[in-house]
């Protein structure tokens, strides 16, 4: 396949449209010695919501797990409203705005619900701000409202996952990156999540998603990236990619 | 050679190391006075020391070193009876004497190993030396008898019961304790009931100094008398107010009053900033009385140290060693000591006779 | 049965030392999960730099006491960061050698230095007998018993009650949800680390008042103090101190009215009797599923 | 199945003829993986019964019950991470090569042919899923995605005659879900007798299904042929949402 | 594997020269002790490694095959050849019992019950002095291997603790490359995969456990023989601590790595001896020097070199935590 040739360089795109509030370039990763991405570069406008797809193993995971500082970029950089975060601790980066609701779930196992979701705003001081997130939360997810004593690790697999993401939002992030979100939800479920995701959305976030559902992320997203094998191959608005199942194809298989 | 060598083997870490690293500064202070009057068979003795931390498999580790890889000619060791009793076989088997100069398990020269000495007293001596003044200075009518449960201390318990037993005073209570233990209340809850008008205790300086203090911390006042090192400073100065009035059965006390001890507390003091116990004496004598052996000897042939160690008449601090035929020391003097406005006070003195 | 009121209070003022004394491997070993061989060694260090400190710096107990505790964090923040931190996250075996090193050379390293001597710690009060009815104990133990249930509700308020205590918490489930939630997990780690280390110096201090401080107390400690957290059910506060009041007064009844000579046993026993009918402690819950 | 006064799955009868795919769906938290649990020995139920080969399994553990020929995977991402690949397969064909702790000791010829066989099988087994290319790497080196399939692997070497899946596409794109489809489809009926699986791509249990039941607030709420399903009112509303409008 | 199988038996075959070629005693003695570690350690390495549990109470074992020797030794006169075997049996006995209760648990739980175990037997040995002689332990333990044919020399009893370290490692060896082994690892790796792909987790962890316990209980029983005298500190923890520094030391989970770890040990202890009163506060600081520098032992060092050189993709696989 011949697709790195026909796609517009990222960059190019950004220049058309005003300044990125996310803008990634050359990102090398690697899990100890071996590489996983190969000079990525992406950029996200303020306000956008951007889904990354690709086949299993692609790296997708990988790029936001570099933008979170999870992972220790090899060399590249990641520009954040201005300001380089390649390689700040994770922390930091939350402090920064962005947030990173990680594949697998990883909630807090043996704390509760409502434990869990607290500390979603581990960085917000105010205790009324918080509990006005934890209402928000209930609000968005009324199962977790249900099973606020329950210990997370208990909960059913959507279950978790709903908490994975209501747990993400409570930082109220600038930035939201999401990884498959909807895993493990049920079509109607993943529907509300979407519906969630919007609304965020439509108050200014900007999102950041990795989907395998590819109709649903094409639902949301404005824009997708394909990556393969650690690489971006394309940059495609939504509507596009939606209109041609053959490209899609071509794109997704393995 | 160039270097007479004798190996010796205490527990320098672990919980005994307390008192193994005493008998090493005593036997240090004798290979260094020996050595001053211009060593033995013309050459400078050399003291090797190796760690046995008291466990029967490190103990001999320690021994097969000394033997195979320094060449000792004699061996000194070790503390506990559990590792000279492992160590004496190695001792026999590469037919080099061994001096203990303080496991005191009775059976240990009970075993016909030839090689074997025991330059220290058992717990059957001593009984017998002091049971009867114990009885009557102390107006003892019922006992109850306290031990660290080990060997030492069941043997020191078991040989004075008997023998106060034997002099009409009645047991009221006997209970061991793990060494290292450090609340002793309970078992004090039951002394206190058993109302003995006096209690013997067997019992090291960390263990002893302890249950002593707690004795007082109970309102406590019964007689306490007992074996251990406990007539030395450190004893004294951890157990504090409650160690006046105590009463310690030592083979060895500092205030032994004899121009021998007085020399030897002297140049003890000088070189370690404190008073010997039974456990610096006891390093000391086992030293001195292997070194007048191999000079005695003429040569490092270990039959010949062992024979002439069956012959040791050794002038120590505290009186005369002899060996019986069993490699027994005897004839040294042993002491009873009152502890007053914090110095041991010998109160009674007598020789340790040979076992029958 | 006269004797009984003593023996129960003899068996709560050891529980309460137990308890104390186990309270920093409650946070090491409970909720951090890292099987700390070294906590005896932490807990005698806190004797001997107490005796350090009143014996050659001239200090008063408490004020020796607050150096102690400055003096002990530093250490365990430091073995933390250039220790612990090394082998974090990869399963416990590394810790284990990890802390057996450095409880060896924790012991023989003070071995070298203070000698093997038992030292004395000048008590905060004085030592004679106070006598309730017929309960006799001392000032300097109630002293104790008070400092040590004041150290084991304060702790389990700062897990319980506290933004730090609740990102510990999440720290030790999961590392990595926790610092994308915007926890600096190497400080907590850290953190955790030198408090559970502080506590454990604390209590040795406390208690070398009473006792004496001795170079190897280390081991037995360790082994009591594992036995209480395991008995309470790993990292709860609540359950150490009910561990460690069933373990002393079950040793001072067994000691009382059976005999002395056993009476270590009886905390091992106690251990395999109630995780053959508990598997997960007194107080714990188990919130795993397949 | 109630869990502190929470219930589970309550009042809940199915069953699964040979040679039939059965697919289970409902809403999150509707009680599948319970179901799955109880039905495989992990949690024992407080109500009802489980037969299997016509052998009363209820209250069984869950390797006897492995045993019977009734093998799961789990929801929860579930392999033997420091192993590669290969071995997890190989690991998996246990019960074909159990063996007295003589044999284990002292090896015979029988001993020797069992593992000559459970190496090939799994070989092939490794093939089928399409992870030939990652047969020696170890399971922690692979995506998401690819740990899904190795789990189902694992499932497979074990040669069971009911095999029950719980959300083994979660992470698979669309196309993959296709593929992967089509694979188990071919497994009935030669590999393994039956299929049980939970799922909440659409696309796929309709694709693969013979039949579906739908469970809801832990009871049944319809049973019936994915076609049947798609138009049931209560399935859309509980369950399939938009999508189904 | 079949490697590992190779260098095993170069080993063994390699160290029965030893006494053919060596005649300092103290070596023969340091290569005795060495062989009676690497039984222990690779026994102790069936339960950390195959079981994935650890545990801290395998003393238990050891003892028991070290009094049961000295016992049927002193007061039956049992020849070794009869002593050593029964040591092995009776541990694994007890090794059932104990597996029976101790293996229901995980993780720490299993940890401070076994050492529970262990600290029971050790304070029975150093109470019920009817029997054990209590901390006087048991002193003059017989050498004789058959009728009154007695071992005198050190050549005599490294030649047996080298039959009794074949035996353990090909025992090991079968077990580890066997079916069961397979299933021990699947247990340790993931319990759930474990049951459901038929695998009873407590049966092979008793497997694991109880030959492990078995091997313990041979090492006691030469132990018993060879140090003439056996008292309550068998049981102790400072054993423990020597076998588990060995096991990791030398990388868990292998075969070679206990042996190698038992090596290394046993000779770094005494040649620290040059360094007097240091001696163990440099052994601490060495221990953990190692574990910062090759977490994964030795083995697992290598095992990591190997791969590097063959280029392939490696990751620290424990750094993957599953929550
Ligand atoms: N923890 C890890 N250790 C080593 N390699 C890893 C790790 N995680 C991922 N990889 C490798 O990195 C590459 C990219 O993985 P990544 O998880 O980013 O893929 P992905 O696109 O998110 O796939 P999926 O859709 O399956 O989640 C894969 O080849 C994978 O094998
Ligand atoms: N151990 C437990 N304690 C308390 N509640 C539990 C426990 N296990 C399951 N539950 C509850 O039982 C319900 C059913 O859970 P289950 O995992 O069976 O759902 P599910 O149908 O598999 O859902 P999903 O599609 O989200 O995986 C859930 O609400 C869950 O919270
Ligand atoms: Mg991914
Ligand atoms: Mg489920």
């Amino acid at each position: 396949m011949t697709l790195l040739s026909e796609s517009p360089s990222p960059s190019a795109i950004a220049q058309a449209a005003d300044a990125p509030v996310l803008a990634v370039e050359g990102l090398h990763v690697a899990y100890g010695s071996t590489a996983a991405l190969h000079g990525v570069s992406l950029d996200v406008r303020a306000g956008e919501t951007v889904a990354l797809i690709g086949a299993n193993g692609a790296g997708k995971s990988t790029i936001l797990r570099a933008i979170s500082g999870l992972l220790k970029a090899r060399s590249g950089t990641i520009v954040w409203n201005g300001k380089s975060i390649a390689n700040l601790p994770a922390d930091r980066i939350v402090a920064a705005g962005i947030a990173h609701c990680p594949e697998e779930r990883h909630v807090w196992p043996n704390m509760t619900v409502q434990e869990n979701i607290a500390l979603g705003a581990y960085l917000c001081r105010s205790r009324e701000e918080v509990q006005r997130r934890i209402g928000m939360a209930f609000h968005r997810f009324p199962r977790l409202r249900e099973r606020s004593r329950q210990m997370a690790g208990t909960l059913s697999g959507g279950e978790q996952q709903m908490l994975a993401i209501a747990r993400a939002l409570m930082s109220e992030p600038r930035l939201l990156m999401l990884d498959e979100p909807s895993l493990g939800l049920s079509p109607k479920m993943a529907d509300e999540v979407f519906d969630v995701v919007r609304s965020v959305n439509g108050h200014g976030v900007t999102v950041l998603l990795v989907e395998q559902n590819i109709h649903n992320a094409l639902g949301v997203a404005s824009r997708a990236y394909v990556v393969k094998t650690g690489r971006i191959t394309a940059s495609r608005p939504s509507a596009e990619l939606r209109g041609d199942p053959d490209l899609l194809r071509a794109y997704l298989g393995g | 050679q160039d270097t007479v060598r004798i190996g010796l083997v205490q527990p320098l870490t672990g919980s005994v190391a307390y008192n193994g690293k005493s008998v090493v500064e005593g036997a240090r202070l004798a290979v260094e006075e020996m050595n001053a009057a211009g060593g033995v068979l013309g050459k400078k003795i050399e003291l090797i020391v190796e760690d046995g931390q008291c466990t029967p498999a490190n103990s001999v580790n320690a021994v097969e070193k000394l033997v195979q890889k320094d060449k000792v000619v004699t061996l000194v060791g070790a503390f506990c009876s559990s590792a000279t009793a492992a160590i004496m076989p190695v001792a026999q088997k590469y037919k080099l004497p061994l001096i203990t100069g303080v496991s005191s398990k009775a059976s240990l020269t009970e075993q016909g190993n030839p090689y074997f000495f025991r330059a220290a007293e058992t717990d059957a001596l001593m009984a017998e030396a002091f049971a009867k003044i114990l009885a009557n200075d102390l107006k003892l009518t019922k006992v109850a008898y306290i031990g660290v449960n080990d060997d030492w201390g069941r043997g020191g318990v078991e040989e004075f019961s008997r023998d106060l037993t034997a002099l009409g005073v009645k047991t009221v209570l006997t209970e061991y304790f793990d060494h290292g233990a450090t609340d002793f209340f309970t078992l004090l809850t039951k002394l206190r009931a058993a109302k003995p008008d006096g209690v013997f205790v067997a019992a090291e300086t960390q263990d002893g100094s302890i249950l002593v203090k707690q004795i007082r911390e109970m309102g406590l006042d019964t007689k306490v008398f007992g074996v251990g090192s406990w007539a030395t400073a450190d004893f004294i100065n951890l157990t504090g107010e409650a160690a006046e009035g105590i009463h310690a059965a030592v083979p060895y006390a500092s205030s032994m009053d004899t121009p021998r001890n007085q020399t030897f507390v002297q140049k003890y003091q000088a070189k370690y900033g404190i008073k010997p116990g039974k456990y610096g004496a006891a390093g000391y004598n086992a030293l001195n009385i292997a070194g007048q052996a191999i000079a005695r000897a003429g040569g490092t042939d270990a039959e010949a140290i062992r024979a002439s160690l069956a012959k040791t008449s050794y002038e120590a601090p505290n009186g005369v060693y002899k060996f019986t035929d069993k490699g027994q020391a005897y004839g040294f003097d042993a002491v009873l000591v009152r502890i007053e406005k914090g110095e041991p006070k010998v109160i009674a003195s007598t020789p340790v006779d040979a076992p029958h | 049965m006269d004797l009984f009121p003593q023996f129960l209070a003899n068996g709560l003022v050891m529980g309460v030392f137990y308890a104390l004394s186990a309270l920093g491997l409650t946070l090491i070993f409970g909720l951090m999960r890292v099987v700390n061989f070294a906590h005896g060694e932490f807990y005698m260090l806190g004797g001997v730099s107490g005796w350090f400190v009143t014996n050659y710096l001239g200090l008063d107990f408490f004020s020796g006491l607050i150096v102690v505790a400055a003096f002990m964090a530093a250490v365990g923040w430091l073995v933390d960061r250039f220790l612990i931190e090394r082998v974090r996250g990869q399963g416990e075996e590394p810790g284990i050698l990890l802390t057996i090193g450095l409880s060896i050379f924790l012991v023989n390293g003070t071995l070298l230095l203070v000698g093997p001597a038992p030292m004395k710690v000048a008590g905060a009060v004085a030592e004679g007998p106070l006598f309730f009815g017929p309960i006799a104990v001392t000032k300097l133990r109630l002293l104790a018993v008070a400092v040590g249930i004041a150290l084991i509700v304060g702790a389990h308020l700062l897990i319980r009650r506290t933004r730090l205590g609740a990102a510990m918490r999440a720290t030790f489930q999961d590392p990595m949800a926790a610092s994308l939630a915007g926890i600096r997990t190497g400080h907590v780690y850290a953190a955790t680390f030198a408090l559970g280390c502080t506590l454990a110096a604390l209590s040795g201090m406390l208690l070398a008042s009473i006792y004496s401080a001795q170079a190897s107390v280390g081991g037995l400690i360790s082994l009591k103090s594992f036995v209480v957290v395991i008995l309470g059910g790993m990292g709860s506060f609540a359950g150490a101190i009910a561990g460690g009041l069933l373990l002393g007064v079950a040793e001072a009844m067994w000691g009382g009215y059976v005999s002395m000579g056993m009476v270590d046993v009886i905390g091992f026993v106690l251990v395999i009797l109630i995780l053959l009918f508990r598997p997960q402690g007194l107080f714990s819950i188990r919130t795993e599923r397949a | 199945m109630t869990f502190g006064g929470i219930t589970a799955v309550k009042n809940f009868s199915f069953h699964i003829e040979p040679g039939e795919i059965v697919g289970l769906i409902g809403p999150n938290g509707a009680g599948k993986t319970t179901c799955f649990n109880m039905l495989t020995g992990f949690y024992a139920p407080s109500n009802g019964r489980v037969r299997f080969k016509g052998q009363d399994i209820t209250n069984r553990k869950p390797h006897a019950i492995a045993r019977l020929g009734l093998v799961r995977s789990f929801q929860k991402t579930s392999v033997m991470k420091r192993l590669t690949v290969f071995e997890n397969v190989l690991t998996g064909h246990y019960m074909a090569s159990r063996q007295s702790l003589l044999a284990t000791f002292f090896p015979g010829e029988a001993v020797r042919r069992a593992e000559r066989e459970a190496r090939e099988s799994a070989a092939a087994i490794v093939e089928t899923m399409g992870l030939a290319q990652r047969m020696n790497a170890p399971a922690h080196l692979l995506s998401c995605g690819e740990l899904r399939l190795l789990e189902v692997a694992v499932a497979l070497a074990a040669k069971p005659s009911l095999l029950m899946l719980d959300e083994p596409a979660a992470g698979l794109n669309s196309h993959e879900a296709g593929t992967f489809g089509a694979v188990l489809k071919t497994l009935v009926g030669r590999s393994i007798d039956a299929l049980l699986i939970v799922e909440h791509n659409m696309d796929l249990v309709m694709s693969v299904s013979d039949r579906i039941v739908v469970l809801n607030f832990g009871r049944k709420l319809v049973e019936g042929r994915p076609a049947e399903i798609l138009e049931n009112r209560q399935v859309a509303e509980a369950y399939l949402g938009k999508a189904a409008a | 594997m079949t490697l590992e199988r190779n260098i095993l038996l170069a080993f063994l075959a390699g160290a029965a020269l030893l006494p053919f070629a060596v005649s300092d005693q103290y070596i023969l003695h340091l290569a005795i002790m060495a062989l009676f570690y690497a039984v222990l350690a690779s026994s102790l390495n069936l339960v950390v490694g195959y079981v994935g549990e650890f545990s801290l109470g395998h003393t238990a074992f050891l003892g028991t095959g070290a009094y049961t020797a000295a016992l049927l030794s002193t007061q039956a006169g049992m020849p070794m050849w009869v002593t050593i075997p029964l040591a092995g049996l009776v541990s694994a006995v007890f090794g059932f019992a104990i597996g029976a209760i101790t293996l229901r648990l995980q993780g720490p739980y299993f940890v401070i019950v076994t050492l529970s175990f262990a600290e029971v037997l050790r304070i029975v040995a150093n109470n019920w002095i009817a029997v054990t002689n209590g901390p006087m332990g048991l002193a003059g333990v017989g050498q004789n291997l058959f009728g009154d044919v007695a071992v005198t020399n050190k050549a005599g009893f490294f030649l047996i603790v080298l039959g009794i370290a074949a035996v353990a490692l090909y025992l090991s060896y079968r077990f580890v490359y066997s079916n069961a082994g397979r299933a021990a690892v699947a247990v340790r790796e993931n319990r759930y995969v474990a049951q459901s792909i038929g695998v009873d987790p407590f049966g092979t962890a008793m497997q694991a456990f109880v030959l492990g316990a078995f091997l313990a209980g041979l090492a006691g029983g030469f132990y018993a023989h060879y140090i003439s005298f056996v008292g309550p500190e068998v049981f102790r923890f400072a054993f423990m601590a020597t076998m588990i520094i060995m096991v990791l030391l030398g990388g868990k989970g292998t075969l070679i790595g206990p042996l190698a770890g038992a090596v290394i040990v046993t000779v770094l202890e005494e040649y620290l001896r040059e360094v007097q009163e240091l001696r163990l506060t440099l052994f601490g600081l060495i221990v953990m020097a190692i574990v910062l520098f090759l977490p994964n032992g030795l083995m697992g060092f290598i095992a990591l070199r190997r791969e590097q050189q063959a280029a392939k993709p490696t990751l620290n696989a424990a750094k993957e935590r599953t929550v």
